[in-house]
């Protein structure tokens, strides 16, 4: 069985030293060996970004695609394939800014993949302009006297659009973070996981310690049911999103492989393209 | 007796039309005669003037005609905007219901029929299309019983009622016919056809025909006129062989779809029109630079923008073969006829595995919606061909240190090995980012230029069965006539005509566009006194490529046509003889 | 003053006979007039499909944009011009499937536009299609056996995008529709009006009978208060979307008009293009 | 004494390598050299190998030069990548803390000056920089005191004492040095400049200035390489003109989004690159479509797909001229210098407003991130015309029956009236379906046609100052160079090279794309024996442009460079030897 090096290769990321995505990278290194997974058997899509870049820098069949894309480029892996396991992954411009559409369709099509979002509510790799989760307020380069729009609140938003496991994390908690990705894993249908993840090149103000100071784990509250969608949606609103741990989960839900009609079970990359002459001729004489 | 002629039907959409001339063409069909039929309709859902004109012939025929022997009129609207098409002594049959007049200065003869009164008299006055179609078999001399099978098809779900009062209405349609005229009249009786079993399709269907049996197994896309059969065809049969379709949110999220499946290994593929080609061009060039197989049908129609959605032209052609920014290796397929359709739709997906690179296979609006006759396919000529991927194979360990595959290696033909996830020892990395041969993000120059010199390199020798479809009957020529999809119906017909005015004329079809043929045209070219280039646009696109690829402007010639129509055949005389 | 008949112009509305868009034309007609503006005042922007056809149809300044975009063209023209009323509108597909980015982002931005959707779960103009809102289950063209992916809960998600006004009507209902675009037209900042508009062809299910069965007005809920976010929030959760109404409304926050830095009181439109000598060299200046 | 010499500072990114040369650039352009200034950077935010290459001379030059004579090295890897640019007996000086070292077998001077540990004496390690700008200036024989005015802007707002420190710095570093190499070494002292006032700007700077000047007043876009600085300069300076720029959700929406704005009558603009082009293309059609003017900057980089985001190429010239299904009037610039960069962004608003069509203003990355001394620009060339629209104009009724103003009346010029929301009797309807004259849909063939003429006729007029830029010195030339955007710098400097070896060169750098000024190419070509046309491209594009646009294929050969990097004079004297 692979152990968490198996995933590894030898490049050096190029995020600055300190960046949050370290972490992530190791979380989600750790939890694809945890759950017993072959390199060669995950699929890391990826986005464009700093974030992006985590494609190559797992050892695991890797996609890093265009801004904003990583979600339909990851459905499609897994339609073709549904023995992979596929991790889409990619920054908050690219999944709720450029990519907000398909993140909102990827939800409620809720085909089983896990969605990894490095939340830095800032643009990264383009040096520093403001993000759909950046706080009313903050200055950036694009926005020098502070960005005046409202920051979606990402987790709110996935339970409108009919999400079945919705979870948001910390990259420093490696142990938590790579245990939720392990839970996304296993989740039958599309998990959503964002993970705050600080920019600490172009982010002074969401920084490490904010986030310690703010962040609430869902642990702490009492009586705390994720399997309760109103109750989930209820924390979210009173937290203003800043909780943390898995915020709601559908466990009985199916995902799009077992309810799409005539799906086969077989993944489709493995079967034979051949028709008989039999039924090709079938199919011709259907249009006789 | 007359070998061929022409017939439409006319009136509100959605108001049975098109089914009328369904049933039409169909039962013509199965008798064995070659049927053309091409709907005129438009933007909306119901009401609006629509009409459907059906060839029907002893012999092949791709091309509307100039006139028109019989138009049946469900209302005065049919009449007014149809009836200046009819032949002298040409037969208008009008449902007596809105009183049907014709110009008086026009030699035709008009039958008023109550196609409504006698339906509504049978049960429901939707039947009218039934009698119409009665009407019709009078004038043509047809037996009833001709329709009994197709009938029986469509209805026999409803019950034996309904199957026998459809034939009465047919029959009643026939007798009042007969009736008012006083017997058939002369000048409408077709020779026997030979009985042949055809099939009876539009283009769309032949090309989601030729995916299914080209091994496609997932399609994902976004609705769009007049594209959208496809992917109904595709949503109707992908299940039975364990495949599906996913309807996206967008243009953008089918094609990267498309290209995330195959990067895991299936035949998949998108299919839409102008508005959302233009969508997908930033996913065309990640296609071109991670070298993963893609076929995007492209179902040209009246543009730019929004533009005629349900009118022809071919008018994409230029976006087709240089959208997106950069350079990438890019396949254009342009079929000419419905058959061609079928096969390319195979060799499409052939090419694209084989040289690991984004196909577009082109089609246009006439050709997308034209219904007709077509032979039996060939299923021996339908071939798989995967090229440098075989996902059975057992990959030996690497030497990377990473123990990563050269999925980008450089190879003397520019296509480089390739694997799918899941695979052993077939780990490495995909990016739209210029990288080395595992894939990972490279700027260093000297590679850099290597991936390019590779990346352009594949089509250099890309085999492509008939590039050119060519019509040589004369080594010097006075006419050259070059065009590509439909409009190939047109210009064969148009030939001959030409021929017969003293014209020595060539003719080349272009299927494969891009990389364009330029070796197969210079002499077809160099031999021709004019080249006239007939294209469904208003800038010349094609013979722009031309000139661009082969020179000789001087002899380059347009003729054009932009108004959303198809071209007739003589309108493509008339101009060529302008133009020599 | 104009009155709804100002609105009106000569031509023949392609709709099917019986399509729920006649009466949402009719309403902002009166809605317009109703709130005092002039024709020449308004700009009403439209999407690609069946209900994309109402720019044309309501006399007024009109752009009938592509599929999609009605609210990117509609943000530009209130920029370019404050003193616009701008209307946006389109139908379920154009605003929530290639356009929820669009709308998404519409909504945290707060420009003061009214967008009003038609929804009537399908895609029409294509010949009926499966839309974002279509039900599990729903049949549709093509989703011959019946849809398989969730609806959006396009109240909910729009509240957790940071809307400051968000409503909920039934075609049929002219005189509650009507008010409540005046309203929308009224809020300072972006509103969004989601209008079940039954396609009487297309889709057999959601019917003007169903949603007569089915809609619950705001009106009979005890003590409703759609000041309040969160009871927005629940109450929406609690009828699964099905209410009629103005559901939330803030109406204490400040247009992106208002608080963008530096952006003028006068219309763009109506400015001066010309630089003065002066102010030009002092720009060349800054680069000395 | 010189007249022009070549350095260039390494190190690691995200370490101040961008300010040493900026600093060192900005003070030699206020004594009245001309600068020009290119940075090589990567696609990561800290580290990573930067260099930035200044050449500075006594006269004005827009290339990087062939070979360097002093390199400034923060790191040993700044030697091992650069040193064998420099020339013979040319000068690097290391920070000492890294033992710089330089291969025997090159005869380079190398000193090591203790940058850090200065700059860490007098209190940070940050003023490193200008340690070695202080070396710098001993190595040239220029006055530490050059410095003060650019080093006191920069800093006196963190106060004297800091100001102070680091002139500090510089003197030191020239101490040092003088020291080292006991007093000025030979061969490296420039003569002295004009001291005219000269700005010190990229590309986009220009840009945006053009587009301030010319009166835009919103934008929307979204960030990318390299055209962030345009946007990044108007979100600075619109606020002081009321006007604003919105930060858009993506490159779809900040188009459409300039679209709507433009219709309503402001001056809106959008820019890109590549990617964000490519998924521009559905709302260029519209724009095209519905006549609204629209001007979206391509700053063109390294493709396709993602590519090398940060390395220079000139790859989207078709996709930029065909991109888009169906066919729209479309104009696409290319402005070749830094001042032309200015004033075709203004020019690109007239010629948007007076013909209602989208104009693309093309640039590359060397062109808009290099960096140069640029004259004063003329204030008096800055002209505002806005074609048929008048907003003030008093409209009179219609005589519409619905009141509707006919704007998109068929004229002769191609060119309707336009107006905008909010004026009276100014009521229209646009769409991208096609139309009649007053915007509502139509599908009548002779409306369609007639609308299609006019909205293609509008260019054929279209006045361009100088759509070709031409050096022609001989009737009859060996080699006629043709390029686009910023490789007119290097053609340039080629030119003498070759001419000295006795071949006669003449020049055209064109400058409108499209619609090709095919008139003002062809005797040129005609009067050449060859024509090398010089493109950062794979394919030729331009090349081709040529032969679609002209003909006489024979003469025309591609000099190519697509590895990243801009051209060196050097490359296009020898390959245009190879060549003729
Ligand atoms: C179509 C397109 N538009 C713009 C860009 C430029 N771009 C690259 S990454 C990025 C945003 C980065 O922000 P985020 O997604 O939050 O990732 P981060 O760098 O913060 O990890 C942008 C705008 C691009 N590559 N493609
Ligand atoms: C880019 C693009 N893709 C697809 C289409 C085809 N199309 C036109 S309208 C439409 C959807 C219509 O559904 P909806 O928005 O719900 O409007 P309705 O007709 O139901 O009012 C589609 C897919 C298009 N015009 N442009
Ligand atoms: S810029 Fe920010 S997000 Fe990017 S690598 Fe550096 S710290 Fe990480
Ligand atoms: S198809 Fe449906 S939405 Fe379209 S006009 Fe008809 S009823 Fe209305
Ligand atoms: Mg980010
Ligand atoms: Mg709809």
């Amino acid at each position: 069985m692979a152990t968490f090096k198996d995933f590894r290769n030898s490049i050096k990321p190029n995020w600055c030293p300190g960046c949050g995505d370290f972490s992530v990278q190791a979380a989600i290194q750790r939890a694809a060996a945890n759950v017993g997974l072959e390199p060669d058997n995950l699929a890391v899509v990826s986005g464009i970004g700093c974030s992006g870049r985590i494609s190559g820098y797992i050892k695991s069949y890797g996609f890093h695609g265009i801004h904003g894309r990583s979600l339909p480029i990851a459905q499609g892996v897994k339609m073709a394939n549904r023995d992979l396991t596929v991790i889409a992954s990619g920054g908050d411009g690219d999944g709720f800014a450029i990519g907000m559409g398909h993140t909102v369709h990827a939800i409620r099509r809720n085909i089983d993949i896990t969605y990894i979002v490095m939340d830095n509510q800032i643009y990264g790799l383009t040096k520093g302009q403001t993000s759909p989760r950046s706080d009313v307020g903050f200055k950036t380069k694009s926005t020098p006297e502070g960005s005046v729009e409202s920051a979606i609140g990402i987790m709110e938003l996935a339970l409108t659009a009919g999400a079945t496991f919705v979870a948001q994390s910390f990259s420093t908690d490696l142990k938590e973070l790579t245990s939720i990705i392990e839970a996304g894993i296993n989740h039958k249908g599309f998990s959503l996981i964002n993970v705050f993840s600080p920019c600490v090149t172009y982010n002074k103000v969401n920084t490490y310690d904010w986030f310690k100071e703010h962040l609430v784990p869902l642990s702490s509250i009492e009586n705390y049911d994720s399997s309760n969608r109103m109750m989930a949606m209820q924390t979210l609103m009173e937290n203003k999103g800043l909780v943390k741990g898995i915020i709601y989960q559908d466990k009985v839900k199916p995902s799009y492989q077992d309810l799409a009609h005539g799906y086969s079970k077989e993944a489709l990359a493995k079967m034979d393209l051949n028709l008989s002459e039999e039924k090709f001729n079938q199919l011709m004489t259907e249009f006789m | 007796m007359i070998d061929q002629l022409s017939w439409k039907v006319g009136g509100q959409q959605g108001e049975g039309i098109d089914s009328t001339g369904e049933i039409f063409a169909m039962a013509l069909n199965r008798l064995g005669y070659y049927l053309y039929s091409y709907r005129h309709f438009s933007s909306r859902i119901k009401g609006g003037h629509t009409n459907n004109k059906i060839r029907v012939s002893t012999s092949e025929t791709r091309s509307i005609s100039d006139d028109l022997d019989i138009l049946i009129a469900f209302d005065q609207e049919t009449i007014d905007v149809n009836v200046h098409e009819l032949r002298d002594g040409g037969v208008v049959i009008g449902d007596s219901k809105f009183n049907p007049t014709v110009p008086e200065d026009l030699n035709v003869r008009l039958y008023a029929v109550p196609f409504t009164e006698i339906a509504s008299e049978l049960g429901t006055s939707l039947m009218k299309n039934m009698v119409a179609i009665g009407a019709t078999s009078a004038v043509l001399g047809l037996p009833v019983e001709s329709y009994l099978e197709v009938v029986e098809e469509i209805f026999s779900r409803k019950g034996a009622k309904v199957v026998e009062k459809n034939m009465e209405a047919i029959q009643k349609g026939a007798d009042h016919f007969n009736e008012l005229s006083g017997g058939q009249i002369d000048g409408f009786q077709l020779n026997k056809a030979d009985g042949k079993k055809r099939m009876f399709m539009i283009g769309n269907d032949a090309i989601a025909l030729g995916f299914v049996a080209g091994g496609v197994r997932f399609m994902a896309a976004y609705p769009i006129t007049p594209a959208s059969e496809i992917m109904e065809y595709l949503i109707k049969k992908l299940p039975e062989f364990g495949g599906t379709v996913i309807q996206t949110e967008d243009e953008i999220a089918a094609c990267t779809m498309a290209i995330g499946a195959n990067y895991a290994g299936v035949r998949t593929i998108t299919s839409s029109a102008g508005p959302g080609l233009s969508l997908m061009m930033e996913a065309l060039g990640l296609s071109g630079m991670t070298e993963v197989p893609l076929v995007v049908v492209d179902t040209q129609r009246g543009g730019p923008s929004t533009g005629l959605p349900t009118k022809q032209e071919q008018s994409d052609l230029m976006a087709m073969i240089y959208g997106t920014h950069g350079e990438i290796p890019k396949v254009v397929m342009a079929p000419s006829t419905v058959e061609e359709a079928f096969y390319d739709a195979v060799e499409a997906l052939n090419i694209a595995e084989e040289y690991q690179c984004p196909v577009i296979l082109l089609t246009d609006l006439q050709l997308s919606l034209g219904k007709q006759s077509v032979e039996p396919l060939d299923f021996n000529r339908v071939e798989i061909r995967r090229g440098k991927l075989d996902p059975s194979q057992e990959l030996p360990e690497t030497d990377d240190k990473d123990g990563y595959f050269k999925r980008y290696e450089v190879t003397e033909d520019g296509i480089s090995p390739r694997v799918i996830p899941g695979m052993k020892n077939g780990i490495h990395h995909v990016t739209g980012v210029e990288h080395d041969e595992t894939g990972k993000p490279s700027e260093v120059a000297a590679n850099r230029q290597k991936q390019m010199d590779k990346r352009l390199r594949k089509l250099n020798r890309l085999r492509f069965n008939v590039p050119v479809v060519k019509q040589i009957k004369h080594e010097q020529a006075d006419i050259l006539l070059v065009g590509f999809n439909s409009t190939r119906g047109v210009i064969e017909e148009a030939m001959p005509r030409l021929e017969a005015e003293g014209f020595k004329v060539n003719h080349a079809h272009i299927r494969l566009i891009h990389p364009f043929p330029a070796d197969e045209m210079k002499p077809l070219i160099d031999s021709a006194k004019t080249v006239i280039v007939v294209e469904n646009n208003a800038t010349g696109q094609l013979a722009n490529i031309l000139k661009m690829n082969v020179g000789q402007h001087e002899k380059i010639k347009n003729l054009l046509k932009y108004d959303g129509n198809p071209f007739l055949p003589s309108e493509v005389v008339m101009k060529c003889k302008e133009l020599v």
